[in-house]
């Protein structure tokens, strides 16, 4: 199998679902770019070059560069999902949320409960997240928190590129709204990505490492975290779980609750503020639910309850790492790890 | 451009469902028999009758708070209507959205709005399933002047405009939002407003039905002719409270009187279709006693309708979830 | 002492912290009303009379009637707040924070950390919140959890009239940027309040019941429920410690890990949805540090994971009500009770 | 009205900072030394410190993430302005802020901003603070064409109008968003948008320091007078890329250059002040190159400047707050 990156396998997604299904379009700003300019089109292909090349293949007519104005185009996109196109909406950083929110959580979230049935509503949008990439407060949060806890929206949170192509292409398909979350500083990361078009169902975890002692339970770019601090303690003879949810709406309780059964250990990672957030989210669902199973605390480890720092010696220090993944780990398993 | 006499017929017909329909529920309001926010359209009947006549199914429309007018105007099935605002399981949305939240997307009604300056947004979005799927069809918001100081009204005129999506902005100045003057509200303009955004644009009477019908028809051929967005802003009154329950002291004494008695929607086009003999007063009759009638039974089925149930809670929040 | 309404408890702090405070305007849509039009000035009073009689008292140049512009106003008050002034701006239903909501968590929450502790924001935002209106989806939700996920405000939820004098009088001396929760439901409940200004401290929460056999944590309107709850349990032999946080950021968890830990055993109500909010919050931070002293899973009682229906039928069946409350307490209770 | 020549050569020493700032930026971004978002203003230069002479520390300004010229033109220190964008422990704002977070409220700055149109509701906020207080002060919002677009953008001007506040948008088009040209994205144009919202407004070339300074003189006298607000629309080119690490395919081939050789905003401001004799071309010379001995100067101590620690990771977050 080829190895793509993040952004590829993204590229390839839409690109493929743009071929699969006339109604797909993409909108968003400088998703191609030079619009109305003298030099280059397709100038950028989005900020970071993710849909570079799609608009020479689809033309302006589905590729659909905007000015800046994500309330109107994230509604538009609504709107037109309400009245039979595909939209895929790129809402360039998810820290914008706040000029955009409503046509997200009350428009085309509560179409379908609002209208009794009557309606769907099958959009997406892709959005970054995530700290690491030096951009300070406004550009580095996760906030999927924020969108899971809303009725009538789906979230997924690709942990790598082969997540991301299928997780893709089954949030185009998909009849609900969709927020899909891409980690910005994991664009160049690299894995086997088929060339055929495929989906990965939604609300179906992955579990990426099976163990007996700790279950951890990591999302987006935190699974890779996971992962290497469950082979890094395999090296000191602690065996872990390690579960990615990949959506967290719709969310696999079962395989969360019975990996952590299994095990009577769990750590949660989050990326996110440490609030209201998805460790809590997850921790409470197996509090609630495999207590009897539980042989110590359920440990949390997410980001701190401060906005993202600019200066990478602060930044570095706020993401949470796979030391600290590893020092929540040997907590639980308590004395002598 | 003339209206055929079955095209009047059906115009006044709409003004009157309207009318009835919303002087019904402020009755049963008051009477203690409808729960939650209830915004009614009395008064502006003219303005949505007179854009939606030129729609037909692949069009598109997005209301507001104040909705009822706009889905009868667009064909919506004022019994469905009645028992959703009853909260009834037979209600146009199963009793889920209520009088804030009607919409019928088969017949291009894409819901009332909660959400002041929600609607232009979705708007966009339907003109722009025309114009990509081709269908001939047009989008139409109706915004209110509270509304127009919305930024998401701003930023869809533009986003109309750039894009030259078939769009038609109908901002229906009812000279208030809740308690407060649209004389203090909107600095400048609407006129001037969609000028600045590169958009013709102009001023309608909107107690004159065959004013904004023309109006409309204008903005409306202009958007499906591809020639893109318009604005249109009709001036006319509410002539019941903001909400039902609200007192209506901010307005002068008599001012709602004398609009009723000098300038009434029904009253105007009557006089306009009997004085040039295009209907006679006979006909009106009957359409305003038929109106008056099919109401009365919708409200008789809202009363009785069946209420949902707890399984109703949880189906509708998504197509499919795996909870 | 008197008997106030939530309504009057929150007319009274307003009046009292403007009178104290010259810096201190309020500003939003109809808080006076009348502007502009020929009849009665100060017609409103707010959409449910909250802020009735301010404006005769302070005049139009401290009550600031505003036209329908969420972002500029909300905007306009954390701009207001960083250079001097100390603005109490009304949101009038959470559910419109969509329309704003970058000008609260990127602006105003975030000032004083990307500018190094080199700015203040003390404002305000009122807001109405919850389900039992019959007003519907887009004018019901709760919303607080998306708030408290956000490192940089405060939020208060004051559960009755005594509570919310307190709170919003501490909230406008604060020098943080809080949102302040009202329940819509609540205005006309009465209890005693004092005449004259008091605050109540952020992150202190208050024991409203104590027991043995279960601490129930509540939010907001739901405190009152929990109370009914535990008032009805003792009939049957089963005391219950009721814990009402008063603010959920900051969050005093001193009181609820010692509450939790005595009991043993804990249910978390929070009418908001299930998904990432106060129940998870509360849930996973007990489960995380008084694992040892847990006798049973950690109940939680929450609205569902769906918007808000208008018909009374279904929304009374939403609202997290007292049968649901005692349910889970006999739940984890076990058998016998 | 005329400048005295200790404003001319203020103005001069204040562009010749930004300049400067802004090109060693540009040469540090490349070497690799400045992570994140990087936005230059150099060749915007005229525009900053034309309006920004006219203020002082009673007045407030609100950025955007192209920042640093409003910032040196509004009294920044231009040092702690470096180490912040480096990311050090002493800089403006501790190093938490960045490039696009520098602000100093002690100096009216009220930040450089990451949201697009996320300044102008601020700046109707500082704008109150000074009608509340009656300071004197008036606030000016920096807007960029692509800003212009932005709902928040518009919903300022039209409160700003509505409330009469002191303040003044400035309208900085640089005839690009990132890649898109501001001839494609703006429905209408900028003069004309503000008349609609009542808002006198003008266009002027922001090359020519003299005619911003003028306009800029008129709009803020005129808000300084309790006259409410205006808007200037100043066009203008960017030399540099949107972010630093743009290649700027879409713009033309020698756009950039012929501006720089034809209007560059210095080069202007010499030729009218020598041409008229108002300064001499030898202090001219000492002002560029102590502005370039200074921002020498600042970039040594921004590279040799400590960075922050853990124990600064978590405080700033509240003023006071019981974790
Ligand atoms: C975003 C938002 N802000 C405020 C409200 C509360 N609200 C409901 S209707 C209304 C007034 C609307 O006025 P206008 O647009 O003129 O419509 P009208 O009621 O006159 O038909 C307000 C302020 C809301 N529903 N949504
Ligand atoms: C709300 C929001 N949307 C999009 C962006 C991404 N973005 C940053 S700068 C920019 C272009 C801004 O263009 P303009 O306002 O003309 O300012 P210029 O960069 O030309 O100075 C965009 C789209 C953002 N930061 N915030
Ligand atoms: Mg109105
Ligand atoms: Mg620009």
């Amino acid at each position: 199998m080829p190895m793509k990156s993040f952004r590829q396998a993204i590229n390839e997604a839409l690109r493929q679902e743009m071929e699969r299904d006339q109604r797909v379009v993409i909108m968003g700003e400088d998703i191609a770019g030079g619009l109305g300019a003298p030099g280059e089109d397709d100038a950028w292909g989005g900020p970071l070059g993710v849909t570079k090349g799609l608009m020479p293949q689809f033309g302006r007519n589905r590729v659909l560069d905007t000015p800046i104005t994500e309330s109107a185009f994230i509604g538009c996109a609504a709107g037109a999902a309400a009245t039979g196109l595909r939209p895929v909406a790129e809402l360039m950083f998810v820290d914008f949320m706040g000029v955009c929110f409503d046509q997200i959580f009350n428009q085309a979230a509560k179409f379908r409960y609002m209208f009794g049935g009557r309606a769907v509503t099958p959009m997406v949008v892709r959005t970054m997240y995530g700290a690491g990439f030096r951009a300070a407060s406004q550009h580095s949060q996760c906030l999927y928190p924020v969108f899971t806890h809303i009725p009538g929206l789906k979230v997924a949170i690709p942990s790598n590129a082969y997540e991301a192509k299928g997780l893709l292409a089954q949030s185009i398909r998909d009849d609900d709204p969709v927020i899909f979350f891409e980690h910005k500083v994991m664009y160049d990361d690299e894995v086997d990505v088929p060339d055929e078009p495929y989906t990965i169902p939604f609300g179906e975890a992955n579990v990426t490492r099976e163990g007996d002692d700790v279950t951890i339970i990591a999302f987006g770019r935190m699974v890779n975290f996971a992962n290497q601090a469950a082979d890094s303690l395999a090296a000191s003879g602690i065996s872990c779980t390690v579960v990615d949810p990949r959506t967290t709406s719709p969310l696999d309780k079962e395989t969360i609750l019975e990996t952590a059964s299994e095990t009577g250990r769990v750590v949660v990672i989050d990326e996110a503020h440490p609030r209201c957030n998805m460790a809590t989210d997850v921790s409470a669902l197996i509090c609630e639910n495999c207590f009897g199973d539980l042989k110590a605390p359920i440990k949390q480890v997410t980001g701190p309850h401060a906005p993202v720092p600019f200066s990478p010696a602060l930044e570095d220090l706020y993401v949470p790492g796979v030391p600290k993944i590893e020092a929540a780990v040997r907590e639980i398993m308590g004395k002598g790890h | 451009m003339q209206l055929s006499r079955d095209q009047l017929r059906a115009a006044y017909q709409r003004m009157c469902l309207i009318r009835n329909f919303e002087d019904s529920l402020h009755e049963e309001f008051s009477a203690g028999n409808i729960p939650g926010f209830v915004h009614l359209y009395a008064g502006e009947e003219a303005s949505g009758v007179g854009v939606c006549m030129h729609l037909d199914d692949r069009d598109a429309i997005a209301s507001t708070h104040r909705g009822h007018g706009h889905c009868i105007a667009k064909g919506c099935d004022p019994r469905a209507m009645m028992l959703e605002i009853f909260g009834k399981k037979d209600g146009l949305c199963g009793g889920k959205g209520g009088s804030m939240h009607i919409a019928d997307l088969s017949k291009g009604m894409m819901g009332a709005n909660g959400i002041v300056g929600g609607g232009p947004p979705l708007v966009c979005g339907a003109a722009l399933t025309a114009k990509t799927l081709k269908t001939g069809g047009v989008a139409i918001a109706f915004v209110g002047d509270g509304a127009s100081n919305q930024g998401t009204t701003f930023e869809s005129y533009n986003l109309a405009k750039v894009w030259n999506l078939p769009a038609v902005f109908v901002v229906e100045d009812n000279r208030y939002a809740e308690s407060t003057a649209s004389a203090w509200s909107v600095g400048g303009n609407q006129v001037d407003r969609a000028k600045g955004f590169g958009m013709p644009a102009q001023e309608v009477d909107g107690h004159d039905f065959f004013a904004v019908w023309e109006a409309a028809r204008q903005a409306i051929e202009r958007a499906r002719a591809g020639e893109g967005p318009s604005l249109l802003h009709v001036k006319l009154n509410r002539y019941y409270g903001h909400f039902e329950g609200d007192a209506i002291t901010y307005k002068g004494e008599g001012e709602i009187e004398q609009v009723k008695t000098e300038k009434d929607a029904l009253m105007l086009f009557k006089q306009r279709v009997t004085e040039t003999k295009l209907l006679d007063s006979e006909e009106l009759t009957v359409i305003e006693e038929e109106a008056k009638a099919a109401i009365a039974d919708c409200l008789a089925s809202a009363k009785a309708g069946a209420l949902p149930t707890e399984a109703d809670l949880m189906t509708d929040v998504y197509v499919d979830y795996k909870f």
